[in-house]
């Protein structure tokens, strides 16, 4: 069974789903990791999206994006983003996604300033609503390439806050709760550290050597003790991938 | 009887959008975009203008190539489907673009706070990031009742919201369904209130049904009639999302010179609704129109 | 398939308001008050509940007369054309209630910061009054950025919401028209919302109009078929206000014994919707039915 | 032309109204006094009502109480009190209207306790939102009876704030704006002093003298120099008030 790396990506993030989660659902792959998730293991999830969505029905025509009018259609409830924003800053959102420009080992995001924000390099969109998911979900699982130059010791600006020093530091800052859970990568998926907060490697995707993540990492990145390797796509997920993502628009190669 | 608001749109823009003003625009995020009314502010050359949103997908990114922009208060400025806005890119790179960075919940809050007339709102958002880095309107407080720490999200008071909205009555009163994003708590708070809508309708189609008025009219300053003015965007009833239309900005964009170009073929040459849906083509309209109707059933207000 | 949730009423509110509880409800004040779920409490025998609510109606000073209440906490408790509710009046004096005193506003954003999931909102309201006298969930502060002095008010965070609403599927989707109120926000900000409806519809009448839903159905714990079920107050495409039930229930709980003779009538000898509806008689629900329709122009939520 | 007492106050409620005002409608009197200013000088009248209605034409039938539904009918827009609360904390509200019990000669009102809250001899309902259109309408109205137990020197407690203790309270405390305008009563019409803030009689009603003004009102009322009568009802006003309360109930003797 052939497969593309953005649908074993995928396939990953839409594993990290339990079914009657409630999910708020980003933009590009996590888009699709949620509909693999209510199509497969969990049928009774809802997602929230941002913009004033909730549904817990697949969309009846594949969507490029969460605005998508397919996705409008038989919704639950369309309303503000303040509402949405409300059910997460209450708690009640049980696992979120998050892409990422660059991490570091404590899971903190910057999807903003490349070199800060007084000697900017790079100016990247921001944060939409990926701060207040990162702030305030239960967990939160970030998806991005695995390269040096994007896993650094520590991030230039912290747009979306992970674990940022180390342990203790969310609730010393004042965040409620929640954290990053997972990172999934080009290369491999990461899990944190319950005592230190530091991301380590838990499975590296088919192919892939511990090595290269190493190599693609720029800190000496924690191998966990049970390395596994990243369960392959199966048959009915690659279907319903190609059902959802029909152009392979997010999920080419 | 209500004054009548009904403006061609470059008279609504010229008359309520001083150079210098703030405006809130793309305040759904993905849906309903003013685009229309965006490209009639660069057609004005408008200059100094702050804008203000969450996420405005590629709108703030043509209005700051086209050189009217001094400062941007959003939660993230790009293109949704395929990253990078790069006229932003470059502005920000090269210091000619004041930034106050947001996230999706404080710059809802911000506005909120503006309709709600109180200086503040609270949040549990964004403590230890760094967006207070580049935002004097966040800062940490304590709760007076639970002493939690909290980010408390300044006011912001447009002076005024830009929204594209499905059906309006020449009185400023207007339907808008679909998902709503900041829009309903934007008009509230901002000084203006400029509409652009798919269809003018009888006011009767508007009042009998004022649950879905999305605010009220007595605030509304202009009203002008924009087919397709949401355009690539999607608007609910009328029009799905133009994703050709996004996927060529990118390369349209890439660099000053080529987003020269798509100005002038997108925004100096046209000078109507009528001059841009002829731009557009029928193929590409009837693509992008509404194949599968689905009507909600009425609800009766009567005594 | 999600969860079915429809219940008959006694089972709702025996399974999700025990005694104890802290109860919103008569959201919209004047309109869509649920009497029917109110008489319920009544009929169970419930103690020591908290009223949360703006302004009732004559449905808090009913379930006060009952016996069932420990606490209010509201902006106005009597009888919106009447005046005083007796009930309350006699409960208050005799020192057997302990109240929170509230404006319309303050308890607005104590809801609001509920919903919010904020611990406090910030409000310009109130200063000066005494309300903070019997009311610990008001403090004054001072804006972290004008240091304007402001009202501070707690959030608060209902055991349930009680709504009766128009329309409601069996899964907890359900459709609300007419002024709103606080509603949305109490919904929001509670941890249980029981809904009592008008009519139990299909599924898809509910979901061709997502933006009509009142509270997203995940948080719904149970719906019930309820006609007649916010009588005498009025319920918006369904029955006018029978003033005349708020004329008399003046005269009927004027005094304990009187109220009792009511309650009797009224609340324990009816034991469904069905006897309550025999118990008004049909020429009263022809008095009280929609005689003026006035139907909402459909909108298309196709793609 | 007879009249009754009640129609001669709400048509100076009324009068209080001007064209293009917004008005934030109480409950009762004022409810007509409002419908009554509509239909003839300030057709242009803008009214909130708290649970939720903006609306700027008459309702088709009679009305009772603000949330009657032919009130509701093509109203300009139906949402939240919250909604409604924003105008008004805003600043766009022009002038309210507030029933009182009790009331002082600085225009701070009881509605809620008689007697205190700690010796109650009386409850009265409460603020329902007059505390907040005391507080935050650039003006407002108060319209009550006229009697020594009602008129006091200091009222048990405030339920809604008038100028407190007299010239610059209303800044001290914070309050933003605003104050009481008017005090329309059932034997004259009060105004404030701009300098003291002290109520005082600018009109009698006809066949009322200034001494029986004096003798239900609990401090020695100080009289406007140029104290005039009420108008009474024109004709048209009160064919009006017969269309909007034809069965009398709140404008009968």
């Amino acid at each position: 069974m052939s497969y593309t790396l953005p649908q074993l990506m995928v396939t990953a993030a839409a594993r990290e789903i339990a079914d009657g989660e409630v999910v708020f659902v980003g933009m590009r792959l996590p888009l699709l990791g949620f509909l693999l998730a209510k199509s497969t293991h969990a049928p009774e999830a809802v997602g929230i999206y941002e913009l004033g969505i909730v549904r817990d029905t697949l969309a009846p025509e594949p969507i490029l994006t969460m605005g998508d009018l397919p996705n409008l259609y038989r919704a639950r409830w369309l309303a503000d983003t303040a509402d949405m924003m409300g059910l997460l800053q209450q708690g009640r959102v049980d696992v979120s996604f998050i892409g990422g420009a660059q991490v570091d080992r404590f899971g903190n995001l910057n999807t903003s300033y490349i070199g800060g924000v007084t000697n900017v390099t790079t100016r990247l969109p921001g944060s939409g609503g990926a701060c207040d998911l990162a702030s305030l979900a239960q967990r939160h699982i970030i998806i991005m390439n695995h390269e040096k130059r994007r896993f650094v010791p520590r991030v230039d600006y912290i747009t979306s806050p992970g674990f940022g020093a180390g342990a203790g530091w969310r609730r010393k800052v004042g965040l409620p709760r929640g954290g990053p859970a997972t990172v999934i990568t080009t290369l491999g998926v990461l899990r944190f550290d319950a005592q230190s907060c530091e991301v380590m490697l838990v499975s590296v995707h088919p192919g892939v050597s511990v090595e290269t993540v190493r190599d693609n990492t720029g800190w000496p990145l924690q191998i966990a003790d049970q390395l596994t390797e990243t369960p392959k796509p199966t048959e009915k997920e690659l279907d319903m991938l190609q059902r959802f993502d029909p152009q392979q628009y997010w999920t080419g190669n | 009887m209500p004054e009548a608001k009904l403006l061609p749109l470059s008279e609504a823009i010229d008359r309520f959008v001083p150079n210098g003003s703030s405006i809130a625009m793309g305040l759904a995020q993905e849906t309903l975009i003013p685009f229309a009314a965006g490209h009639q502010l660069i057609r004005q050359n408008k200059q100094d203008l702050t804008l203000i949103g969450p996420i405005s997908d590629i709108l703030f990114d043509q209005i700051i190539g086209a050189g009217c922009v001094h400062k941007i208060r959003a939660a993230w400025v790009g293109n949704v489907i395929t990253g990078s806005g790069y006229n932003f890119r470059r502005a920000v790179e090269a210091g000619t673009l004041e930034m106050e960075d947001h996230s999706n919940l404080t710059l809802a809050m911000a506005l909120r706070a503006g309709a709600m007339g109180v200086p503040f709102m609270p949040a549990r958002t964004a403590l230890g990031s760094d967006l207070f880095k580049t935002n004097a309107n966040l800062k940490t407080m304590n709760c007076p009742f639970s002493d939690d720490t909290l980010t408390a999200v300044a006011a912001l008071k447009p002076d005024a919201s830009i929204v594209h909205l499905q059906r309006a009555d020449v009185f400023g009163n207007a339907h808008a369904w679909g998902n709503l994003g900041l829009i309903r708590d934007a008009c509230l708070a901002s000084r203006h209130i400029i509409i652009t809508a798919e269809e003018i309708v009888e006011p009767d189609v508007i009042s009998r049904d004022p649950n879905r008025v999305i605010t009220p009219g007595f605030r509304v300053s202009a009203v002008a009639h924009a087919p397709w003015g949401g355009h690539p965007s999607p608007v609910p009833g009328y029009y799905n999302r133009d994703h050709q239309g996004f996927i060529d900005y990118q390369a349209e964009s890439k660099t000053q010179e080529t987003f020269l170009e798509w100005q002038r073929q997108w925004v100096d040459s046209v000078h109507s609704w009528q001059d841009y849906t002829k731009l557009l083509g029928a193929k590409r309209m009837a693509d992008l129109a509404i194949k599968h109707h689905d009507l909600s059933e009425p609800v009766d207000y009567g005594y």
